[in-house]
């Protein structure tokens, strides 16, 4: 077996963008919200600083070994999501380890690291962590379903499962993106991602002032700090899926950066002038729009 | 996956736990309400631990590094404890803005680092108020807000308010008046990253080491004391 | 509100009837007949809003007086209905079954007072405080400066001085001081 | 009789009723969870907690719990002078300080037969609708931060502090004015107030309309709010609610319309009134409340008189003896009927003072009521819906 060094050097400076960037830009959006609500907002270091405070708390306890486990399955999920994730397009180094059919692999590791924290919040027993797990479970649950419906319909048009292959073919001017050749797949991926970073309308896993925090209730210094360092990773790497498969993919790291700016913005946009579903109103409403608009998409081809 | 994959034998399950730690050792403790019971610290939340003193990172620099971070992202428990509570929502809107200054509110104790005591305590409050300390993780913070902290204020005739904070849990900083402006409450902040930077924030430590008589005074005042000694 | 009273008279014995303005009176009756009195003015003359119930220490009378508060809505009367209770083995009839926030008030007398309400759902549960084993706080004879001092650890106050004294001691320290002093703030 | 008061909530669905009226509630066959909601809690509306058994997601028993701000104000009050109650009994509700202000010293002047200035009177009622729209500030947009709204949080708090600015002006105290004080207030309104107020009144005018847009005709807020909470119109009186919740059923009862005080007779003003009885139709109450209240301050600014008498005489308030009596004076806050009960007994001290808070029925007896089958989300919104402060229950 031998092993591309080079390779692994360059995919782990790549999560170490990705890591710093996905920090910046959770500062980024909250200065943006503070600026909305008037105020002056977060220094633009904050994130990093509250990273190694976490880092840097000195006691911690257990609730059980999978409780350990928990934000290690979460970290390996939003990792494992960067691992698979073609970044730069037409780059042999910032392609990762992508391959032939990584969407599909992809789709699961979506999926993982809400398992691994499911398992891990359950043994902290605090009932807000599981009422969030719960509900947060039956949400993605939804998500899915158009999310995977958009997808079928773009593994359908472009009639491969490989993201670098969707890109490629997505190359040559702005009008070969997808959002302009499958309207209706990008529309029904475009609510779901709204599901899938938890802001609001769609926050109530977290649901600060219901059930503050959900699931990570319990979790604290080193653990809360693997799962924001996770949490920032995740957020750049599901941008970059969006940008991938619908807005054409990225061919530098300012244009990823761009991209995945816009993508992650329109969540926040959202989430700033609309309140909170309740969990059945989100799930009947990812069962209704964009269950049609996916469903659409799949009869138009 | 069923249960048996994860299950360890006793004898394993023995073996690791004294490696790792050997306070969770499965043991008998006797619970508040006088019954003997056996526990595994590992399954069961039932702590009759003492809590540990946790030292300071023995490399200077780190230490200076990591104080810095700790001052600079103060988290404070979102827990209303009293009528200083109403300038809390100011400190967080547009005409303080306390996030300037890293300061940030956390829902949960386990998260936060800062409690603020604002105000006068009454003695079912402090009950919650010594667990949601004791729930905190070291190093942590206590700011106390106006004068009844001090010595119960307008309140110092009051049967069922405490006159002296510093009696039940260490505090760092004072804030006085009644009650203190949201101008005052960013200066006791400063204060408090001030002491943190200089390596005084360790009140944490000195509860540990002071444990004894803390306990004694709060159980004086708390009648039904139906939890355990210490909360983690 | 005078026809109203000269109705209630027929019926039942009240005293102490006393105007404190035009719309809200304050009248006595024996403690047989308060919570009959109680519904007949809500079942019958429409006080509908139940506003208040308190409870007075007569100490020096060896007797507590229960206030039932009423108010009728549309003619916008108050009634204050009076009863006086033994202060030893005080006990009232409950009116729980009135209205609804009666219950809460029960609570709260029983607590605070030692007032038992017999039959009055959850009344000896705590409610406002936790573990109390002196006697009840609202009480008259319970000294709430005393029980403060001996629980709470009170802060020594500042040292205050009598301003001439204290003057004369520092500007003229040979002499001696025969009125110095020297007592402790609250 | 008794079989009009429909108190005993829906039970024809889970859990079952046993035999002895009790609920089948076994939390050891884990199909009910025991969740505290407070005291350290971010959405709980100020220091209590409500002690909930949910199925799923639903409610199935509610118990609230006080006494975690419990000062004893009125056994404090009880062993201070006339004058010395005054500064202590504010902090009795921190929300609104200026009511408890105005009721004492109401009590007093009535007991001992003081009549106050005219002056007097409209600065009482400037800082009692100033202390309103300060609280409404809050509760209108806190409604939508019981649904992760928090924007109209922030623009509120900031006229919120722009309100407690006017006051610092006109008392010297941002929070705890001490302003009313008995036989008068404490000072003349600065040079130049009006003008500050009314620029403030525009932005406020101006956050209307913006919080209109954002709260009121938001698709999600009104799914979130309709329907939810319902307050039926035979609990009014049942439980004793007053203000805002009661309006919102469509019962109008102010004490400001209904029984008079101050110089509420000279001001032209409606109190609204919504229908439902719901979340949104209390929000929309406190909505227009919140204009309202905006006119009125500047009726009260136009109408008031520049200069005059703001103090009556006093007895030296060191030995001030009133005569035995006893009095009951109401006042309209923002939550509903605010109203105090004082006992003289001829010394100088008050034999016994009794404050009777809105929230004393809302959330004591009412809010476990309405919670019975209703969504753990919603719990928070509730509280909120019935302005629940925590303080005036305990005292």
């Amino acid at each position: 077996m031998n092993i591309d060094f080079n390779k692994l050097f360059f995919t782990f400076l790549g999560l170490m963008i990705v890591l710093n960037w996905g920090l910046l830009m959770s500062a980024l959006m909250r200065k943006i919200g503070a600026r909305v609500a008037k105020r002056y907002g977060i220094p633009w270091f904050q994130p990093w600083v509250d990273l190694v405070k976490n880092y840097a708390i000195r006691s911690q306890i257990t609730h059980g070994v999978m409780f350990y486990l928990g934000p290690v399955f979460r970290l390996s999920g939003g990792v494992g999501l960067f691992l698979f994730m073609p970044m730069v397009f037409g780059s042999d180094l910032w392609t990762n380890f992508s391959f032939k059919g990584d969407l599909i692999l992809i789709l699961y590791f979506q999926f993982f690291g809400m398992l691994g924290m499911a398992l891990g919040a359950g043994e902290g027993g605090q009932p807000h962590s599981f009422i969030g797990i719960s509900r947060g479970l039956s949400q993605f649950t939804t998500i899915e379903v158009p999310m995977t419906l958009a997808v079928i319909a773009i593994a359908v048009q472009y009639q491969t499962l490989s993201i670098s292959d969707i890109v490629a073919a997505q190359q040559g001017g702005i009008m070969n993106w997808t959002v302009f050749t499958n309207p209706f797949a990008t529309a029904a991926a475009m609510l779901s991602v709204l599901g899938a970073f938890g802001h609001s309308p769609f926050n109530l896993v977290k649901a600060p002032n219901e059930i503050p925090i959900g699931p990570p209730t319990e979790y604290h210094g080193t653990y809360l700090g693997v799962l924001r360092t996770n949490a920032a990773i995740l957020h750049v790497v599901e941008a970059v899926l969006f940008m991938n498969l619908f807005f054409g993919g990225a061919t530098t790291w300012i244009e990823l950066i761009v991209k995945s700016f816009l993508i992650y913005f329109w969540s926040v946009f959202v989430g700033m002038v609309f309140p909170r579903f309740r969990i059945e109103q989100s799930v009947a409403w990812f069962l209704k729009i964009p269950l049609i608009l996916g469903i659409i998409a799949i009869i138009l081809l | 996956m069923t249960e048996d994959n994860f299950k360890m034998s006793n004898k394993q399950e023995e073996e690791v736990s004294k490696f790792f730690a050997p306070e969770n050792e499965k043991r008998k403790v006797e619970t508040p309400d006088g019954e003997i019971i056996e526990i595994n610290p590992l399954q069961d939340y039932f702590s009759d631990a003492r809590p540990k003193v946790h030292h300071p990172n023995t490399s200077k620099v780190v230490e200076k590094f990591l104080n810095w971070a700790r001052a600079e992202s103060l988290w404070v428990l979102g827990f209303g404890t009293g009528c200083g509570s109403i300038e809390i929502p100011p400190l967080l809107t547009p005409r303080f803005d306390a996030f300037r200054f890293g300061v940030q509110m956390r829902p949960t104790p386990r998260q936060s680092n800062v409690i603020i005591i604002s105000g006068y305590l009454a003695v079912k409050t402090l009950k919650r108020v010594i667990r949601s300390y004791e729930q905190m993780q070291n190093p942590k913070y206590v700011l106390a807000l106006g004068s009844c902290t001090i010595n119960g204020g307008m309140y110092f005739d009051s049967y069922n308010t405490i006159n002296r904070l510093d009696y039940y849990i260490p505090v760092d900083v004072y804030v006085a008046g009644c009650m203190p402006r949201p101008e005052a409450l960013l200066s006791g902040f400063g204060k408090l990253k001030e002491l943190i930077k200089a390596g005084k924030g360790e009140k944490a430590n000195e509860y540990v080491e002071k444990f004894d008589w803390y306990k004694a005074n709060q159980k004086k005042i708390i009648q039904d004391w139906n939890m355990p000694d210490y909360n983690w | 509100m005078k026809d109203l009273l000269e109705r209630l008279n027929t019926k039942y014995n009240l005293t102490d009837i006393k105007y404190q303005r035009d719309n809200l009176v304050f009248l006595t009756i024996g403690k047989e007949n308060t919570i009959d009195l109680v519904t007949h003015l809500r079942d019958y003359e429409g006080f509908t809003h139940f506003v208040l119930l308190s409870c007075v220490d007569w100490i020096e009378e060896g007797k507590f007086q229960l206030t039932y508060f009423l108010n009728q809505p549309e003619r916008k009367y108050d009634i204050a209905i009076r009863t006086m209770i033994d202060r030893d083995n005080a006990e009232m009839v409950s009116a729980h079954h009135l209205w609804r926030q009666i219950t809460t008030y029960q609570r709260e007398l029983r607590e605070m007072y030692g007032i038992n309400f017999p039959g009055s759902p959850g009344v000896d549960e705590n409610f406002i405080l936790e573990g109390w084993d002196d006697i009840p706080p609202m009480r008259r004879e319970f000294d709430t400066k005393q029980y403060s001092e001996d629980t709470f650890f009170p802060r020594e106050g500042r040292k205050t001085h009598d301003p001439a004294s204290y003057m004369k001691e520092k500007l003229y320290p040979t002499e001696p001081t025969t009125d110095k002093v020297n007592k402790t703030d609250e | 009789m008794n079989n009009l008061f429909n108190w005993e909530p829906d039970r024809s669905k889970y859990p079952t009723v046993k035999d002895n009226g009790e609920l089948d509630v076994d939390l050891s066959s884990h199909k009910f969870t025991k969740l505290w909601v407070g005291p350290n809690h971010p959405g709980i509306t100020g220091n209590m907690a409500v002690e909930i058994t949910i199925s799923g997601d639903e409610i199935v028993q509610a118990k609230t719990h006080v006494g975690y701000l419990h000062r004893g104000f009125e056994k404090l009050i009880e062993r201070r002078l006339f004058i010395q109650g005054f500064p202590t009994c504010i902090r009795m509700c921190v929300a609104e300080p200026d009511y408890n202000e105005y009721i004492l010293s109401k009590s007093i002047e009535d007991l001992s037969g003081i009549e106050i200035p005219e002056m007097a009177e409209w600065l009482r009622t400037l800082a009692l609708e100033m202390a309103r729209l300060q609280s409404l500030l809050r509760t209108v947009p806190g409604q939508g931060g019981t649904f992760s709204l928090g924007l109209g949080v922030q623009w509120g708090m900031y006229l919120r502090d722009l309100i407690s600015d006017r006051f610092e002006e006109l008392t010297g105290a941002r929070i705890y004015h001490m302003y009313i004080l008995p036989g008068g207030v404490r000072g003349l309104l600065p040079d130049g107030f009006k003008a500050r107020m009314e620029e403030n009144l525009k932005l406020i005018d101006q956050f209307v309309i913006n919080i209109k847009k954002l709260m009121f005709d938001n698709v999600i807020f009104k799914k979130r709010a309709i329907g939810v909470g319902v307050i039926k119109k035979e609990w009014v009186d049942q439980f004793g609610i007053v203000g805002p919740n009661a309006r919102a059923v469509g019962i109008s009862r102010d004490i400001r319309k209904d029984y008079p005080y101050l110089k509420y007779q000279e001001l032209d003003f409606e109190p609204p009134i919504a229908k439902n009885g719901d979340i949104f139709a209390r929000s929309t109450v406190r909505y227009q409340e919140l204009i309202q209240t905006v006119d009125l301050i500047r009726q009260i600014m136009a109408k008031m008189p520049e200069k005059g008498d703001i103090k009556s005489p006093t007895p030296n308030v060191l030995h001030w003896k009133i005569a035995k009596g006893e009095t009951y004076i109401r006042s309209e806050s923002s939550r509903g009927e605010y109203g105090m009960y004082y006992v003289t007994d001829g010394s100088d001290k008050p034999r016994r003072i009794n404050l009777r808070g809105p929230s004393y029925n809302h959330a004591m007896s009412l809010l476990e009521h309405m919670l019975i089958n209703a969504n753990i989300s919603d719990v928070h919104a509730i509280m909120v819906s019935l302005q629940t402060c925590p303080p005036e229950i305990e005292r």
